[in-house]
């Protein structure tokens, strides 16, 4: 696509953008140093629900502590979609689906309102069997649908995540808007015996997510600086010649796609056990792409880039709540904006995609790897004749 | 879910088997700044290193110079359209095979058949005497044809190196499981795909450039790169569909002498090409197509002196258009 | 008078400087070559002409007219137009619609008949395929919808880019021809061509790029002699 | 315990589902009737989805917000002809046609006004910023909530009271299937405005100036083609049929003029674009009637609560079959 | 078949039901408590919350409730110099969804020492827990899921019948009055239309001949009206709130339907009257609510706070705020002692007499039937009294 001729940019100062210089600074750090750096971060980030004051707190509109646990949780939610979205190109905007599944394993395993008949089961053992039902559906669903490409993709799986949702609706034992109540929770008490994980208190569930967002970032970027990983990111650039270099394509991305379930699936189990109730209102259209702007306002393809979007999308509209009605008219132009001051998202795509990369491209030419900010994601699979 | 099926390729071995003339220097410009720095005899050895990583053991179940490849009357309809009648040829192991023939003759779109693109509407493509039927195009790479496109097609994003890397993983057989949780076989695997993708960046002589992205490659570069991605697949047969478009004569000059020494590295070629002065340069035989079929087949003097083909393909004699 | 005259251009993509400081002209009814290696500049001069990408620095003007920031279908609309590098082919549309899209800004219907006549008098081989979709066509097959596309545009200034990629010899011999004989009646060329021989030799004048700059300008057989070009950029050493 | 699960999901099955053959055949013509009526409205909508999707590869989700504008442009007309809620007025017939007219009219202008609005302020700087596709998906999400909201701020979330100029009434009678008049005036008027659409796209000028900047952009513009000038064509085009389509809504739904009205029509119409073949307009057409004709039988057979699964099982299983659509894309670009 | 596709003019739907005779809307107690109370209270920085749909799906029901409330607590501030009381709003959309998010809001607001809701029935099902563990006591003045008493929530109480009772009353109204021989009961997804249309199947016995689901938010009912139409019945219970029955009703009518349509109390709002058009015109209405008609100075206040007259639970939010700023007034200020005060709470309000039993539910509790006269919705009996 051209420019539009009328704007005339003077380049004439070539110096690299903020985020390109900054990840060039880490780039060039060693891994030593890198660490050095993170760890303090990631305590930070552990200690934030104690910051509960100016300018950081949402209170009084928003609980603090649910608002950090929501962002939280969309964070994780985002992070998986990463996966789908971000890695391998796949639009899917009926992530939500999983997010459902998730949440209603978690329901039927421990609601009273469920049809089974002893549902008391431990949310330790409700953890892997949601995450195993949405994988087994990310096949279930990934299987037929993953033959299509581009947006008829995204038209399908949206498809497929309102189906998820009306299944909810229509089927009795789903009990559709009624929902479950009572939702299982973690063990685990307090000193004084009253349980640790409750609705109202969001630390628990903060820490306890934050936790899990470190493990899938750990266990992703290991997928990411793979051969996975590559696979990945060569079926999103162009998805013939990805295949024709000898990428079983239809399988990583039905790999792609349960990667992703598993971890939304997760994020289900989380939602469904703070608010206690599970219904089918949640899990509608809107939902699911407002995850898909949370990757793509972070910066599609970037670990870092969507919890950043995460953040802003579950935690600006808490923190400036105006009168609830003008919040979401806010929210909606604040989106508008600021896609168009970045485009490219917080932070642009660009991963390491080689797990020796950094040795490797030290050897090669002496510099750290170079990073540029524009986005993996300028135009999805080229077509045309081979 | 299993990433690999045990059993159906042969295993990599990474021990040399080239041909005495592996180490041929490349040309001076696109070596890495470490290897311009080197002395004659350690740029001997690292060329050395470099063919061993290039051209592995590629289990070639045929001979040199027996049938490789094989086409057996392969037609192909696009609806009423026929873009290949009944096109039989061989293909023999080691050698540099031209296939020339008027816009629109059909020679992209044998390409296509070979690498499972379209499936024949009659007629076999058999590789090593086994039929490729309905093969997955992924499955056929990994069976031995690579290919470069006539319209560039590269994974723009990535930097050279990973393109060639991608290339490399055709070969891989880490599992989702083995990398999520970084078993061996994946550090291994890494290990030998970037160096090797670094050897092979060498030998098409953009290494220099390993780190740029693909698509801010100069047009000549991106070429090159899909040579190296195309050969990183461990390829028996390497099918270049109009190499040298775009290219000035002097950079056409590289590139003959780049063919020549894949091929010396035991490669087998196919090459689609235009320009006369590089077909005659480098084939060792050409096949001639017009109109989908097939309508000579011989030495490049042979072909050169067919009057069919200068009807149908030269035109008016070369008249010493560069 | 120069038809065409682009002063000090300079051309950006994001952070990266494609040209520098580009001068060139060419006078009504010349041809007029560009030569360069890969990733001169060729291609970015020509897209800065058309008007799709825009300049950074310096001017172009067009008949006395500066159309420095001119939308680009005002350009054609002027008279300049061109056949792009990678050819441009809209792959959804059949050739008959392709080549109609070369007259959008005209609307003589007589003269569009003729010219459709005239492309297919040069390339047969599209009316054979009349309506067959442009994405399903060889790379040479497009080359020639390409061409004969611009030339349904009957532009005053024609530019062309690597018109010969792709085209088997007998073709290549044809579209120099073509090129002479649309320039002898009267329709200006601006022809960036790898097959550099051929194009000097049928050039007025000629231009070297390196890097983004104008290293070289005379005469287009003057160039033809030059040994530095002839080394860089005709094979012949 | 999976297992134990699934067994007890299993053993419910049989009784989440009813069939009712004889409903879907009692109402088999009645249902047509409704479903062409109502997919004529589909179809009308799917039109702007499927122009813009073709000339800027997006989604267009604000869509549904233009065609929601459009229902309050036409509700309001209304209103300001003097019409009240309530129990229909009996007017003459010239009357009804100049103020249906009007009202037409209204919503079409307010349609095409906000369209060409969002067109200016979401997409356009993006356009000059070569963002990539995805984010114009995000802005079009951005536009939609900010014009739902804005109108839940002004009109609140409950829908506008019902206004009706025209009751419904046989006007065709045969069994137990009506055709009554809203449903004529609709279905003939939606197909004519499809013709004119498709004849504008398909045979003039500007029609092929809008398939050459779907297909490439840049040299599109190396014709002559004035690409702002299409791409707001496009954005309008779509617009005005969305502004119709509403005005058929409304005279079918009066209680549908809501802030968020416009939200599950619009999906299905996407849905009925993709289901025709996105990019192509005959395909819109096609795919807005089948989706409104099957979801009415789907409805019978299994009951209404199944309506919205029935049509996105239709999409899947037509995509499974032709993954470009019935009639496949055509504005679009070719594929391997 | 019976359709003539004549059109259907105002009111003409029940052409052959019988007419019914109204009675007088009861006038205020003489001993019902008021919230001014003797202007003698006395209490810190304390507040109360409504907690209901204020904005967000059937916000009109909601609305009514709230004025109510603020109604009497703008009475009892003002007579009572000692005791302000802050009200705070949370707007739960009525959805049961989003309910969660706001009480935990309201939960974690430690000023907060009684809620007036929640208005709806599913929203006050998944949250009912969380009260519960918090010990906020919580008066609905409109919720009437009958199950919603059964969850062994110490903290829940209603201020009005439940659809036990509602639906007797309606059974016996459709099979009494009206004479139905053939009903279709049509349902919502919401817990309060599924659990109500149970319970009135059930009371109608054989008479419900035929069984309908619809959605929230749902608008176009074709495919029920048609199975309906097959039907044939000669009366129509409507199961769910006013948002989805206009169009309903308005679709069933435009399709020839002439038998009686009946709706509880989601329904009995002047916006459904408004949204269906004319069709609304004849449909019967019942509601555990009283008319107000008789409350002439609260109503006069109301109107004046409010500016619109009140509707359907508008007394009944009024009398449960009255009991909550009783409680404030004697200077409780904590959340375990205001749920041991309204457990042990009696004394007459506006709509009844207020006395819990364990399961925080009334003892004796009126359903009116109410009927679209001419664009208004007119009392017609107390129906109560006439299943007891
Ligand atoms: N998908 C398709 N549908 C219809 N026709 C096709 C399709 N693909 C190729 N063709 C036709 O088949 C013929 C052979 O095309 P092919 O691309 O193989 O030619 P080629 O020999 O590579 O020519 P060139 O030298 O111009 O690249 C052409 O006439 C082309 O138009
Ligand atoms: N879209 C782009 N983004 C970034 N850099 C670009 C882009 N297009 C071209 N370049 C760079 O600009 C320079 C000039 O490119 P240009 O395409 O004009 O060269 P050219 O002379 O036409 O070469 P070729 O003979 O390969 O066509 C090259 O270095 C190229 O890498
Ligand atoms: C306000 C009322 C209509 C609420 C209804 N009774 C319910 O239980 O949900
Ligand atoms: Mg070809
Ligand atoms: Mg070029």
């Amino acid at each position: 696509m051209s420019a539009g001729v009328g704007t005339q940019r003077d380049p004439g100062t070539a110096r690299a953008p903020f985020g390109q210089r900054v990840r060039d600074w880490w780039n060039s750090r060693s891994r030593a140093e890198q660490w050095m750096i993170t760890i303090p971060v990631v305590v930070l980030v552990y200690l934030l629900p104690m910051l509960n004051v100016f300018p950081l707190t949402t209170e009084p509109w928003t609980d603090y502590e649910l608002a950090l646990f929501n962002a939280a949780r969309l964070g994780l939610i985002a992070l998986g979609l990463n996966v789908v979205l971000g890695q391998a190109g796949l639009l899917d905007l009926g992530y939500v689906g999983f997010f459902a599944i998730g949440a209603y394993v978690a329901a039927i395993m421990t609601s009273r309102d469920s049809f089974l008949h002893n549902p008391h089961y431990s949310w330790l053992v409700v953890v892997p069997v949601a995450m195993a039902v949405t994988m087994i559906s990310g096949v279930l669903i990934g299987t037929p649908t993953l033959r299509l490409r581009g947006d008829y993709l995204a038209i399908v799986t949206l498809g497929f995540g309102e189906m998820v949702r009306l299944l909810a609706d229509n089927l009795d034992p789903l009990r559709g808007n009624r929902g479950f109540q009572d939702v299982g929770r973690p063990p685990g008490t307090h000193a004084d015996g009253s349980p640790l994980f409750t609705q109202t208190d969001g630390k628990p569930w903060y820490w306890l997510t934050v936790t899990f967002i470190i493990v899938i970032l750990l266990l992703i970027g290991n997928l990411e600086r793979s051969r996975v990983g590559r696979a990945w990111v060569a079926i999103r650039e162009d998805e013939d010649v990805a295949e024709l270099m000898g990428i079983p394509t239809f399988r990583f991305k039905v790999w792609a796609f349960v990667m992703g379930a598993a971890i939304g699936g997760l994020s289900g189990v989380l939602y469904a056990g703070q608010v206690g109730f599970v219904n089918n209102q949640r899990f509608d259209v809107v939902t699911s792409i407002l995850f898909v702007a949370a990757v793509v306002l972070g910066g599609s393809g970037n670990k870092v880039g969507v919890l950043l979007g995460a953040l802003v999308i579950s935690y600006l509209p808490d923190r400036f709540q105006l009168a609830p009605q003008y919040r979401f008219l806010a929210f909606g132009i604040a989106l508008i904006v600021l896609m168009i001051f970045r485009p490219q998202g917080l932070l642009g795509a660009r991963q390491r995609l080689l797990a020796r990369g950094r040795q490797a491209y030290q050897r090669l030419v002496g510099t750290p790897e170079p990073v540029s900010a524009d986005s993996a994601l300028t135009e999805q699979g080229k077509g045309g004749d081979l | 879910m299993s990433d690999t099926q045990p059993g159906t390729e042969p295993e990599t071995q990474p021990e040399s088997q080239a041909g005495a003339q592996a180490g041929a220097p490349p040309d001076a410009e696109g070596l890495s700044a470490e290897v311009r720095e080197m002395t004659e005899e350690e740029r001997a050895a690292h060329f050395a290193q470099v063919a061993d990583a290039v051209a592995p053991d590629r289990e070639i179940a045929v001979g040199v110079g027996d049938t490789l490849l094989e086409l057996r009357d392969v037609t192909l309809r696009f609806g009423g359209l026929t873009a290949l009648d009944s096109v039989s040829f061989e293909l023999r192991r080691g050698e540099i095979l031209g296939l020339i023939g008027p816009n629109g003759a059909g020679k992209t779109t044998c390409f296509n058949v070979m690498t499972g693109v379209y499936r024949p509407t009659s007629g076999q493509v058999r590789l090593e005497d086994r039929p490729l039927g309905r093969l997955k195009r992924h499955r056929i790479t990994r069976h031995g044809i690579a290919r470069t496109f006539q319209n560039i097609r590269l994974f723009d994003e990535m930097t050279a190196l990973e393109n060639v890397v991608v290339g490399a993983d055709a070969r891989h057989r880490t599992s989702v499981v083995g990398a999520l949780c970084r078993l061996p076989r994946h550090w291994r695997e890494e290990r030998e795909g970037v160096e090797r993708a670094m050897a092979l960046l060498e030998f098409v002589g953009i290494a220099d450039r390993a780190a740029d992205r693909a698509k801010n490659l100069p047009y000549g570069y991106q070429r090159r790169l899909e040579i190296a991605r195309a050969l990183a697949t461990e390829p028996k047969i390497l099918c270049l569909d109009e190499p040298a478009a775009g290219f000035n004569p002097a950079e056409k000059d590289d590139l003959m002498s780049l063919i020549r020494r894949i091929r010396d590295d035991g490669y087998t070629v196919l090459l689609i090409e235009h320009d006369m002065r590089v077909v005659m340069g480098v084939t060792d035989r050409i096949v001639v197509l017009e109109f989908g079929k097939k309508i000579a087949d011989g030495t490049p003097a042979e072909v050169r002196d067919d009057p069919a083909v200068v009807a149908a393909y030269l035109g008016v004699p070369d008249d010493g258009a560069a | 008078m120069a038809l065409l005259e682009i002063a000090g251009m300079s051309v950006h993509y994001g952070r990266i400087e494609a040209l520098r400081d580009v001068s060139l002209t060419v006078d009504e009814g010349e041809i007029v070559t560009l030569i360069g290696a890969n990733g001169a500049g060729k291609t970015t001069t020509m897209r800065a002409v058309s008007g799709l990408i825009p300049l950074s620095r310096g001017s172009i003007r067009f008949n006395g007219e500066d159309i420095t920031r001119l939308r680009a279908d005002l350009r054609v609309r002027r008279g300049i137009c061109q056949s792009p590098e990678g050819r441009g082919v809209f792959p959804g549309m059949t050739v008959r619609e392709n080549l109609d899209m070369g007259c959008y800004a005209r609307k003589d219907r007589k003269g569009i008949d003729a010219d459709f006549e005239r492309v297919f008098e040069l390339f047969p081989r599209l009316k054979e395929r009349i309506s067959q979709q442009g994405g399903t066509l060889s790379g040479g097959e497009q080359q020639m919808v390409a061409i004969g596309r611009a030339l349904m545009a009957r532009p005053r200034l024609l530019l062309l880019d690597e018109p010969s990629m792709g085209l088997a010899p007998q073709f290549i011999q044809q579209i120099f021809a073509i090129i002479t004989e649309i320039n002898q009646q009267g329709t200006t060329v601006l022809l960036v061509e790898q097959n550099a021989q051929q194009a000097l030799s049928r050039a007025h004048r000629g231009y070297v790029l390196e890097t983004g700059s104008v290293t070289r300008s005379s005469a287009a057989n003057e160039l033809l002699a030059d040994p530095a070009v002839k080394e860089a950029y005709l094979g012949i050493a | 315990m999976t297992y134990h699960l699934a067994l007890t999901l299993a053993q419910t099955e049989s009784h989440w589902i009813d069939f009712n053959v004889g409903l879907l055949r009692d109402e088999f013509w009645s249902n047509t009737i409704d479903g062409l009526a109502y997919g004529s409205i589909y179809a009308l909508v799917a039109i702007g989805y499927t122009l813009v999707y073709g000339v800027l590869r997006l989604i267009n989700f604000a869509h549904s917000e233009v065609f929601v504008v459009g229902a309050f442009g036409a509700y309001f007309t209304f209103v300001g002809l003097g019409y009240e809620p309530g129990p229909t007025l009996e007017s003459g017939l010239v009357p009804l046609i100049v103020n249906l007219l009007l009202a037409g009219i209204v919503a079409m202008i307010a349609s095409g006004v906000i369209a060409l609005v969002l067109e200016r302020v979401a997409y356009r700087p993006l356009r000059k910023r070569n963002a990539p596709r995805l984010v114009f998906l995000i802005t079009a999400i951005g536009a939609s909530f900010a014009i739902q909201q804005a109108l839940l701020i002004w009109r609140g979330g409950n829908p506008e009271p019902a206004i009706r100029l025209l009751s419904p009434e046989a006007v065709f009678e045969f069994g137990t299937t009506r055709i009554t008049n809203i449903q004529i005036i609709v279905f003939v008027a939606s197909l004519l405005l499809l013709v004119v659409a498709d004849v504008f796209v398909g045979r003039t000028r500007l029609g092929r100036g809008i398939r050459a900047v779907a297909q490439d952009p840049d040299t599109a513009a190396l014709m002559g083609v004035n690409k702002e000038r299409v791409i707001m064509l496009t954005f309008v085009l779509g617009g005005v049929l969305a502004g119709a389509a509403s005005l058929f809504y409304v005279m079918q739904i009066p209680q549908g003029v809501l802030y968020n009205g416009g939200f599950l029509l619009g999906i299905k119409a996407f849905t009925a674009a993709v289901l025709g073949g996105i990019g192509n307009l005959r395909g819109a057409l096609l795919g807005g009637l089948l989706l409104g004709v099957v979801e009415n039988y789907g409805q019978s057979l299994f009951g209404g609560e199944w309506r919205d699964v029935v049509a996105f099982v239709l999409l899947i299983a037509i995509l499974m079959v032709r993954p470009t659509g019935i009639l496949g894309e055509s504005l679009g670009k070719a594929r391997v | 078949t019976d359709k003539t596709g004549e059109k259907q003019q105002s009111g003409g739907g029940q052409a052959n039901a019988p007419a019914i005779k109204a009675d007088p809307a009861p006038p205020l107690p003489d001993n019902a408590a008021l919230p001014a109370g003797d202007g003698k209270g006395k209490c810190g920085k304390v507040s109360i919350a409504y907690i209901g749909t204020i904005a967000g799906a059937s916000a009109a029901l909601g609305l009514n409730i709230l004025n109510g409330v603020k109604l009497a607590v703008k009475e009892h501030n003002d007579a009572n110099p000692g005791c302000q009381v802050t009200l705070k709003q949370f707007d739960s959309e009525g959805s049961p969804d989003k309910a969660p998010g706001v009480v935990t809001q309201a939960i974690n607001d430690k000023s907060i020492l009684g809620v007036v809701g929640l208005a709806f029935s599913g929203e006050s099902k998944a949250v009912g827990k969380a009260f519960n563990d918090a010990g906020l006591v919580t008066i609905t003045p409109s919720a009437t899921n009958p199950n919603l008493a059964k969850n062994g929530w110490k903290t829940f109480f209603r201020a009005l019948g439940n659809d036990a009772v509602q639906a007797p009353a309606v059974a016996a109204f459709i099979g009494d009055q009206l004479k139905a021989k053939k009903v279709c009961v049509v349902r919502d997804d919401s817990e309060y239309g599924i659990g109500l249309a149970d319970l009135v199947t059930q009371s109608l016995g054989s008479k419900a001949t035929c069984q309908q689901k619809v959605k929230t938010g749902q608008k176009e009912f074709s495919a029920v009206v048609g199975a309906i139409d097959s039907q044939k019945p000669d009366a129509v219970f409507y199961s769910g709130y006013y948002p989805e029955a206009a169009p309903f009703v308005q679709q069933l009518r435009d399709d020839g339907f002439e038998g009686s349509v009946v709706a509880p109390d989601g329904v009995r709002d002047d916006e459904f009257v408004k949204n269906a058009g004319g069709s609304a015109e004849g449909v019967y209405l019942s509601c555990p609510c009283l008319p107000s008609a008789g409350f002439t100075k609260f109503s006069k206040d109301f109107q004046a706070l409010a500016k619109r007259a009140p509707s359907t639970y508008s007394p009944e939010g009024y009398d449960a705020t009255t009991i909550l700023l009783k409680g404030l007034d004697k200077g409780l200020k904590t959340r375990p002692a205001m749920l041991d005060y309204v457990k042990s709470y009696q004394g007459q309000g506006l709509t009844k007499q207020f006395k819990w039993n364990g399961d925080g539910e009334l003892t004796q509790t009126p359903v009116w039937m109410y009927e679209v006269k001419d664009g208004k919705i007119v009392q017609l009996k107390d129906m109560s009294k006439a299943t007891s």
